[in-house]
């Protein structure tokens, strides 16, 4: 798959590109954050980007979540597009009334005359070896928020294209970046012409027939190992990355289960009450006469983060994936 | 000889980073609210300003009593009223200029009325046929606001990106003496103090947040004391006192737009009526307390120091009475009529474009209402 | 079912007198929040406390949600156990860090050394013609956060019965209030010795044959209304009041979806990623084989709380729970 | 004739609810941060405690050092140093009787070791075997937090609730320049001054937030201060200069615990190390910067006054090394230690008993960890 061309990039240069790129093509994008101006970011995800736009295009903030997203707010209402990074994932709580009371509906409230073009940055999840609150997955709060968009990319070329869609787009985005894919890898040539992915549409990573996984951020690689370690169980599993959890693409995940009629939801985030529920019943609803087996979930266990040197135990993993694709009753049918 | 000298050689210093950064004196307010009526400041007072402040004080009244009314008739959910605190509202909304930025919380209807927004879309909201009635960016007003103090840093961003983007608007914030116990108003003052936003804050100590008075709010001398605290000054003003208000708010608006940074201004006042009609006030306060309050009441204020000086007379005082009924009259026929409702507006505006999911969600409703109109039930 | 001795009490009432008798009992029980004392809370559920116990038990705070809670973190911490209330469920927002933070997890994070047993009643849900913020139905966020028990009534006696188990747990326990269920009535004897339920047990409260209904707080009642309706047509429904969802009673639920072979999720949360998919991939995965239909869903739109004027078309009513009963393939079998 | 004479019987009142609460000039920090060292006021401190602080601060760097070491072994995930601040820390512990509560920030790891916490214990969290490794009622010292600010209003409810029972129990609260931007402070000092809590707020201003320096934090003449918004008094002290640190907070408990409520504690001092060894702080500042507070070391100051005093010789430097080798070498030896890990503990004290969802997940963990053991990967 990789040409000459291609230069091998990170997850984390990519997302840098998408907002110099976007900075670059629209004064009205501002950064804001905790250290995201001298520092470029604690992950370096703003890397250059106060050397090349001026700190007042990529401002280091007071350390104050609610302050962040609420000044983003007041800036959004006077034409700006502000790109606000939360430090992590646990660290975007504090913004929480902000977000659900005003982010989310500002547009709503003011029937649409106050639309607020708002991009949340928020390094999400495990698997980084970091201590308490630095790994949590917060998804499930985001999508229950009507009103937000929720984004998540699993790829390089995806990291950017996401990310430059959801710097377009004139509602509020979530865009959740997988921390422990920041310094995954990928041949992708930022010089040339990027594709800007819409938001919304999933997409079939790995064609297969036996089962499908559906799945996101994080645990999109996990997945595609998985599906790699099942040829030798006879299984040829399907991977779907879903790549925005809201809207959803009920589309592509329907007719991916409908042609495999078997399903596991992978993610890192709890269980209970997490995206898992409700993808595997809306797939459930969809595909109800195709299903061969109940769709089930492999997630993190329902638990505050554990310690780094547990996270591996809590971390769906490939053979916990397997273990579930093994239980989607096989003796029944097909 | 000294215990330094015995020592010899070494001599202390202040830590290599200490330069103490800004002088705290001018940043504390006076001890005693600012007042302008019935002092010798008032005769410096523009007569035109304090005829147009008495016009704008009895129609706030009249609006205030007519709004509640209209509570009892059903016509509106809830009503806060403002009624004794109209110089706040009045001065706040005159302090402005048309680019300027108003962000009321949601006592502030009468603020949004006398900025120019059309009285019957200010109370929107709260008759509950939509949220925000009114264009936000017709009269530069953010929507009523209701989770306390969260408007405060949408005023710092907007007045920061204003500032970014060269043009010279200020941003006046309006909150509540409970209202400042939040963080959000906390982080706000030192997000504008730090960038310098051009934003006036301007808390309306009442005296209450519903039931709970304010020493149980604070201990702080003042709530204008915390102002020095991030950096800016704190004012502390007669809120009664319709002039002084006004000029209070003016200065700092001046201050603000010639890039002085942000000021904190609290005005003491008192809430006459119960929190909402809903709220039964004997619970938590006596009579004898706010008949205290009638007595320094703006209107009657700012009608002595008219009449002292001859600057209102009987014919006058009809003129705004009369305006304030024609108001009255007119808000009460327009809020008599029924609002036309379309259910369909549920999945209006959630975003730009509906997800698919609200298409199913939209058609759902829309073949319910279609049953419902053949079951005709 | 009336017997002479019972007098009609509502769930306000009902509510308060649990409080009273577990502060009567426990004088490390303390009450505070805003307005919840002199004024005795905006909905009158604390009233009397202040007077009965003093101020010192019964507190009326500086206004500020996140000081509330992070400051009864630390009075549990020296032993006392407070019961927080916030005034609205939107106004829990700003308090959310220090729930999910802390108030959540410091059992876990010092090794069950300590443990923080704080009650959190939020008034939650729409119905009482309230405008914007005061409406919302936040369980979503709660049930995705592990360490909390989530506990909401929808009759009198259990208003009581599980404030009392809420207030004895020394777990975390976020206790939901339906508003519009404060001024239901009941014959209730507040004078005879209560009962006070375990966590963590759903009950049936209508037997039924053809289908369930799973539902909770303020949605119970209108699921009765439902099931009466429904015989009309031909259905005898079950409606099964889960009472908490964390802990969830997989057994009762999945023990009645299993006879009746259907089953209806209704709650006035938002659909998507709200407590529904939960709980309907949970049933499906438990009862696969015993449904005829898909587990569907009826509940709230995913919009933002809509005002006062449109919410009985949001608000999940008879008749749209009708309507996805009638859509459980009943051609197909049974 | 003035103009009020002209107007008759008309005066002004100041609105009936305005008493200046609390006189705000006490609550104002002085104006340069209070030293001890090096001036007069030494002669007065005691020579025991002066003595005691310095083989804390010398056992307190070396832990700092060897915590560092520990990094760079693998040993720990991540450790924030407090090199350079060891005067506040310590002094931090020292300020505080037995029955007291020590609430630390993440930085915060010396002070609770000061307190008596095992050294190691104190690393669990860093080391990531796993999150509190001490118990938190054997010395009275709440987990390390690391969300900034939120252990503030817990330090209020904690000394709140011991007022309430009766015990003469001071919480002392320490936190960043930086977590003074959170709404948890706010909130946090309020609540402690209106209920007049029995709580220390002890910010160390070591100037930086990771990157961000203090400019770009607070606009604010110091972070004192802010006291005087709350209506408690607000000090400035050198926080290298550990006899001036012990002595304010010592006093400030002492206030606390006598009834006088709340004080704000600000310590003037510097992060010499990066944020933590995974920062690299040649990025926001530069040496220079660096060295002149290397010049104001806390050891060097409390070293210069000991042998200006005759209270330090050779000897005692010797055993305050001395005891600081043997704590790093036991430190050094029991963290090489691999720590005992059991998977199964994921699920312990999630809840006081297991819900039944856990225990399926606790069933699934055993399961697959018996298929490895057997399958031998
Ligand atoms: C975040 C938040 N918490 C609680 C409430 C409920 N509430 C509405 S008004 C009010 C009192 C407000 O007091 P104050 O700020 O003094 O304003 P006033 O009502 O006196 O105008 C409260 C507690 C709210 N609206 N928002
Ligand atoms: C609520 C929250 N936001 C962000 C962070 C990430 N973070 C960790 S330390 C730090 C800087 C803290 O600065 P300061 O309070 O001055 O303490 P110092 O590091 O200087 O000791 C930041 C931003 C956090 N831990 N908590
Ligand atoms: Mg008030
Ligand atoms: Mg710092």
């Amino acid at each position: 798959m990789t040409t000459v061309a291609l230069k091998p990039a990170t997850m984390a240069q990519a997302l840098t590109r998408a907002m110099r790129d976007a900075m670059a093509a629209d004064p009205s994008v501002h950064v804001l954050g905790e250290d995201v101006g001298t520092l470029g970011g604690v992950f370096r995800v703003t890397d250059g980007l106060a050397k090349e736009f001026g700190e007042d295009r990529c401002t280091d903030t007071p350390l104050a979540e609610a302050g962040i997203l609420g000044t983003a707010v007041g800036m959004a209402m006077y034409g700006l597009r502000p790109v606000v990074e939360m430090q992590f994932d646990a660290f975007a709580y504090p913004a929480f009334e902000q977000l659900i009371s005003h982010v989310a509906r500002m547009r709503n409230r003011t029937r649409g005359r106050m639309p607020l073009p708002i991009t949340i940055r928020v390094p999400y999840g495990g698997g980084i070896g970091g201590v308490e609150h630095h790994s949590d997955s917060s998804e499930a709060y985001y999508i229950a928020t009507p009103g937000l968009h929720v984004v998540t990319p699993a790829t390089v070329p995806d990291a950017y294209g996401l990310l430059r869609a959801a710097i377009a787009s004139d509602d509020p985005v979530v865009f959740l970046e997988p921390k422990r894919l920041y310094w995954s890898k990928d041949t992708w040539n930022p010089e040339e012409p990027q594709t800007v992915d819409p938001i919304g549409r999933a997409v079939v990573r790995r064609p297969g027939r036996s089962a499908t996984l559906i799945t996101y951020g994080p645990s999109v690689p996990v997945c595609l190992e998985a599906a790699e370690a099942a040829r030798a169980e006879g299984w040829d599993l399907e991977v779907v990355d879903l790549r925005s959890l809201v809207p959803f693409d009920d589309e592509t995940v329907a007719a991916s289960v409908r042609r495999t009629g078997r399903a596991v939801v992978v993610h890192e985030s709890g269980s209970f009450g997490g995206p898992g529920g409700e993808i595997a019943a809306r797939v459930t609803e969809r595909c109800f006469h195709h299903l061969e087996a109940p769709v089930l979930r492999v997630a993190g266990f329902d638990i505050p983060y554990p310690p780094p040197m547990l996270e591996r135990h809590h971390l769906p993993g490939v053979d916990r994936i397997l273990d579930a694709v093994a239980r989607l009753q096989w003796e029944a049918g097909n | 000889m000294t215990v330094m000298e015995q020592r010899g050689a070494y001599r202390p210093t202040p830590p290599p980073a200490w330069q103490p950064r800004t002088d705290p004196a001018p940043l504390l307010p006076d001890a005693e609210p600012f007042r302008v009526l019935g002092t010798e400041a008032a005769a410096q007072a523009d007569p035109e300003l304090l005829r147009r402040l008495y016009a704008q004080l009895v129609l706030g009244r009249r609006y205030n009593a007519q709004a509640t009314a209209l509570t009892k008739q059903g016509r509106l959910a809830v009503y806060p009223s403002s009624t004794g605190q109209e110089a706040c509202e009045v001065a706040a909304a005159l302090a402005l200029e048309d680019r300027d930025w108003l962000f009321p919380s949601y006592r502030d209807t009468l603020a949004v009325v006398a900025r120019g927004v059309d009285p019957v879309e200010a109370l929107t909201l709260l008759r509950g046929d939509w949220h925000t009635g009114y264009d936000p960016y017709e009269h530069r007003v953010a929507p009523l606001c209701t989770p306390l103090a969260t408007q405060l840093p949408h005023a710092v961003g907007l007045a920061h990106a204003a500032r970014l983007k060269g043009d010279d608007v200020v941003a006046l914030a309006m909150v509540g003496d409970g209202g400042t116990s939040e963080g959000d108003f906390h982080e706000a003052l030192n997000f504008a103090a730090v960038w310098q936003a051009p934003v006036v804050f301007f808390v309306q100590n009442n005296g209450f947040a519903i039931s709970v008075p304010l020493a149980k709010q604070t201990a702080a001398p003042s709530l204008a004391h915390k102002a020095v605290g991030y950096g800016m000054p704190g004012r502390l003003v007669d809120g009664n006192d319709a002039a002084a208000v006004h000029e209070v708010l003016s200065e700092a608006v001046r201050r603000a737009r010639e890039g002085g940074g942000p000021t904190l201004v609290e005005a003491v006042t008192y809430r006459i009526e119960a929190h909402t009609n809903a709220d039964d006030a004997t619970r938590y306060r006596g009579d004898a307390e706010v008949e205290t309050w009638r007595e320094h009441d703006p209107i009657l204020l700012l009608e002595r120091e008219l009449t002292a000086r001859g600057l209102l007379d009987d014919d006058a005082r009809q003129t705004a009475r009369d305006a304030a009924e024609t108001m009255a009259a007119d808000l009460r026929a327009r809020m008599n009529q029924d609002p036309v409702l379309d259910p369909a507006d549920l999945f209006a505006h959630v975003y730009a474009e509906d997800t698919p999911q609200l298409r199913e969600q939209r058609a759902l409703l829309r073949a319910e209402l279609d049953a419902e109109q053949e079951g005709g039930h």
